[in-house]
Order: C-alpha cells, then structure tokens, then sequence
C-alpha cells in the first residue's frame, strides 16, 4: 500500500473525496471500494483525530467496508436496508462534492466584502411612530414557563460529550472483540464468521478486523473461486 | 459607481442624520459637490414620486420617508402594537428578567441564537434598559425596565415567580468559552 | 401616492425584514401585488443605477445598500471585518443555503460528521435563521438569513452559483432521508 499526502480535511466525506480525487478516480460505487483501505489505514494512522469526530470516520468505514465486502464477494446477501447504505455512500459523496466546491464560491464571495447594509429598525424615526408599550398584557407567570421552557431544551454538555464517547467505544468494541475471537482460532471462513451476524453492522466490523490482522502479518487470506468465501488462516510463528 | 448613488446608499444605511462634511471625507469629494449632489437627489426623489425624501438642516442631511406616506407608517405602528410577543421575544425577556444584568452575547449563548433584532425592539418599546459598561460603547448589560415591571405588576424582581430558584439555574451560566468556534 | 413610493417608505422606516403579508395588511392589498410591485422597485433601482436594492427571500423583504458602496459605509460605522468564515462553516452554509429549509441530520447525512456546534455559532451568528419545527425545541430546520444574503452581497437565493439545479425543486439529487448520527 502506498501513502498518500492529504491536504486538511473536514471529517469522513472530505478524507473520502480528497483519496478518490488523488487516485484520479470518479465517484463511482467501485472506486470507493478501492480507496476503502487507504481511508482505513489513514484513519488508524491519524491518532489525533478528534474524540467526537471518531464515531463519525468509523461511521464511515464501517459503510466503505460493507461496499468492499460486496465487492469481493458478491455472493454475500445483503438486506434491502444494507443495499441502501451502498447507494447512498455514493450519492451522499456526489452531494459533499458539489457542495464543497459551492463552499469555496461562496467564500470568495464574502471576501469580496460586497455586504449590503440595513438600516436598523426605527432609527431616526419620530416616537409618535413608535410601538406603545402600554398596549401590552404580559403576566410574571409567562416569562416563567417560558424560562422553564427553554431550559428543558437545553442540552446538558456533558451528557452529549458521554453519547458521542459511548458510540466510539461501541465500536471500537466490537472491533476488539472480534480480533481476540479471530486470533484464538487457526482457521476460519469469512462467512462462518459473519453466519450469526445480529445485524449489518457485523460484517463491517468483521472486514474491519480481518483486514487490520492481515495488515498486522498476522493472518493470511485466501480465496479459491473469484466471489467465493474467504479462507482465513493464521500465520505460525518462525514460518 | 455615481456619487448619488453612494450617498444614498450611506444614507439608508446610516440612519441618523449625518454632517455634509463626513460624507464629504468617507467619499473623498468637496463639500459643496455633496451638498449639490444631497439637493439634486432630494429633487429626483420629488419627480419620481418616491418614497423617500432627504431632510436637510444646518448641515446635517438624514434620508427619510416621504410625509405623504406618514399614514401607512402609522398603520403600520398600530399593527405592531401587538398586546402579546411572540414566544421569541418572551424567551429573551424572561432571561433579562431573572438572570440582569446580562450581556447580550450571553442572552446568546443561552438561546443559541442570535438575539440582536430583538433587544434592538425590546429596548426601544421600553421594556428593557441597555446600559453601557465600559464606556466604548461597545459592551452593553440589559435588565428589565420599570415600565416592565409595572407592566407585570411585580415591585421588584425578587417577586417573580420561583425567582430564587430559576436565577441561579446552571444552564443560564454557561460557559463562555466552549462556544463560538466556527 | 402610489402603491410603490407607500412601499418603499415602509421598507425605508421599518428597516428589518418585513412579511409580504404585512405590507398588504397595511396598504389594504393583495400579497400578489405586493410582490410584483417590490420586484419592479427592485429593477428600477437597479435600471436607475440607485444606491438601493430589495433583498427577497420566501415572504419577506428588506431595502439594503447597493454592495457597491460596501468600503464607504463600512469605514463610516466603523465596521471590523468580523466574517472569517472557515472551509468547514463554508461547507455547512453553502449546504443550507442550497437545500434549505433542512434539518441537522440531512446537513450531517451529506457531510457526514456532526455539525451541531458549527450550527449553534452560526445561529448565534445571526447567518442562519433556526425554526422551531415541532414546538418541543428540539427540532429545528436551518435556512439562510437575511444577515448571510447580506454578506454574500445576493439579493435573492437564486441569485447564488446554479441555485436552480442545486436547490431542494432542482431535482438533481433526490432528499435524503435517512439520519447519519447521535
């Protein structure tokens, strides 16, 4: 795998179009699977990803895989619900593209600094033309509820802060888990691994897993008939 | 772009009256060439039939309405006359009067929205008090008016509903600095 | 006096943004009439090389300065420039202005990372207006403001780079429906 220089970038999407724009490719269903490794290993490399940014890439990868996963093996069926993630990581990509190149006009336009001025509300005018405050009925009791009222709607920081770390860690879980259950056994076949999948999700982090091992020369993978399932085996020490 | 067109264009924008001689210097132009240009506009607006007219006196000019449209501005007053506010408006008065004084980046902070328009109606109705703190007039604190008060029949405060308890609510002091990053 | 000049007084006076429906409440008019009259003011300052223009946006309107005269007034209110918008701000308001009225999580869907901060200082940057959905404030759609139009120095969202193909009726990409995040 060869690395790649990525300018700043603003989250998943932008990382995903700046790897498909310098691998020269188009936003097609087949080039992001070929860039999902290249996001993967950026997003392992790149330790100081923002804690609340990190469920989000994960987020991501976990869709990319799902596309790999189907590249590879299209005999792998996926649910209505999977099959939909698919198309919309393209057309979500399509979208970011059209909007981020809209971003920077719309930059260069505020910096032409061609702003338009109001005039404030009632300036300079006579107080015979004024709104009568006299006319007013308010009760203390209405600007208690509606105090009360836009309390509630605030959320508490702390609790979100929480949210987003326990979907992290979620998972980051998952991943672990799945690497320890990989590592204990010899040999395996991608679909054994996935058969009792609870939902779609899985066989991401599955992919996830196994390509990291793979990556880490811990594991070796082999696949017999093009579309087939996937041989996974362990690589012995001192071989 | 004409000089005409500048000068209206500060003068909607400007509001107040403004002194010929200012207009003068952010323009670059003579005096006597902005006081000509002031009196042929103001003559342009008469024989278009505009809305606007330009008040001169001594030597300070202000754009205005036209007096014919007096009426329809008036109308216009008596519709805004509202005996209610809207729950916007409610919102930020309810903060000025359990939490003043308050700054309005921090009435901001609280709502997540900006409140400018608001207090901007809010303090002229009267309802509210801005008060200068620093003096660069730039830094202002609003508490709520006595014309408020007696509006909600309360003498002070301290007489509002849970008062004691709601004031010191921790949502209403958050913290400054988590916040505007964009 | 004519429909137009009462128009125009009102816009002059009123100063904010104004509802169409206002403006036909106090002139004893139809909506329709209105529209067509201020759009005809519209070109007429422009035809006129005035220092005005009519900013529209859904029913409302506002009379600003011709961005032309920008420099001038700036220096004479003496405004910083306070608009350092960064890539990821750009991003988020281009989207809105775009695709607006959206939600959170359809801006979220398309950059996929949580933007509720960006959101909140936008908002509290008066650049984006923030409606109350459902009336349990907790859900919101975002729409540009009349504050962005200004900045952009746009009298309408169509006046915005290929707002037709790109807008929520350009039907280039269908809505988005689904939610990306927590």
């Amino acid at each position: 795998m060869y690395s790649i220089k990525l300018e700043q970038f603003e989250g998943p999407m932008d990382l995903l179009l700046q790897l498909i724009e310098k691998n020269e490719l188009d936003i097609t269903r087949v080039s992001l699977a070929r860039v999902a490794d290249q996001f993967i290993e950026y997003m392992e490399s790149n330790h100081n990803l923002p804690l609340e940014q990190m469920a989000d890439f994960l987020d991501t990868a976990a869709r990319l895989l799902l596309l790999k996963s189907k590249a590879l093996l299209p005999v792998l069926q996926f649910t209505e619900e999977e099959e939909e993630e698919i198309v919309d990581l393209e057309e979500r990509l399509r979208l970011y593209a059209l909007f981020k190149e809209k971003a920077m006009l719309l930059g260069g336009m505020a910096e032409e600094q061609r702003y338009m001025f109001s005039r404030e509300a009632f300036v300079g005018l006579d107080k015979m033309f004024l709104p009568d405050p006299s006319m007013l009925r308010v009760l203390s009791s209405d600007l208690e509820s509606a105090l009360k009222k836009l309390l509630d709607t605030i959320p508490d920081p702390e609790k979100l802060k929480e949210k987003i770390l326990r979907r992290t860690i979620r998972l980051e879980e998952k991943i672990k888990r799945l690497k320890e259950l990989i590592l204990q056994r010899t040999k395996f076949t991608f679909f054994e691994i996935i058969r009792d999948r609870r939902d779609h999700g899985e066989i991401v982090v599955s992919f996830l897993a196994i390509l990291e091992l793979v990556r880490q020369k811990h594991m070796t993978v082999r696949q017999e008939d093009n579309f087939g399932d996937m041989y996974v085996e362990k690589i012995v020490e001192g071989k | 772009m004409e000089i005409g067109s500048k000068i209206e264009s500060i003068l909607l924008a400007y509001g107040e009256p403004i002194a010929l001689s200012k207009l003068a210097k952010v323009l670059g132009e003579q005096e006597d060439v902005i006081r000509e240009t002031v009196e042929k506009l103001d003559a342009e607006y008469l024989e278009q039939r505009r809305g606007f007219a330009i008040l001169r006196k001594e030597n300070f000019v202000q754009l205005v309405s036209h007096p014919d449209c007096a009426e329809s501005i008036r109308k216009l007053k008596r519709i805004e006359d509202e005996t209610t506010l809207s729950p916007a408006t409610l919102e930020v008065l309810s903060i000025i009067a359990y939490r003043s004084p308050i700054t309005r980046s921090e009435i901001e902070m609280i709502r997540g929205v900006n409140c400018s328009s608001i207090l901007r109606s809010l303090s002229i109705r009267g309802l509210v008090d801005r008060i200068e703190e620093s003096g660069d007039g730039r830094s202002y604190t609003y508490s709520p008016s006595f014309s408020l008060l007696k509006i909600l029949g309360v003498k002070t405060l301290e007489d509002l509903p849970e008062y004691a308890n709601l004031s010191r609510n921790g949502k209403l002091y958050p913290d400054q600095k988590e916040s505007v990053s964009a």
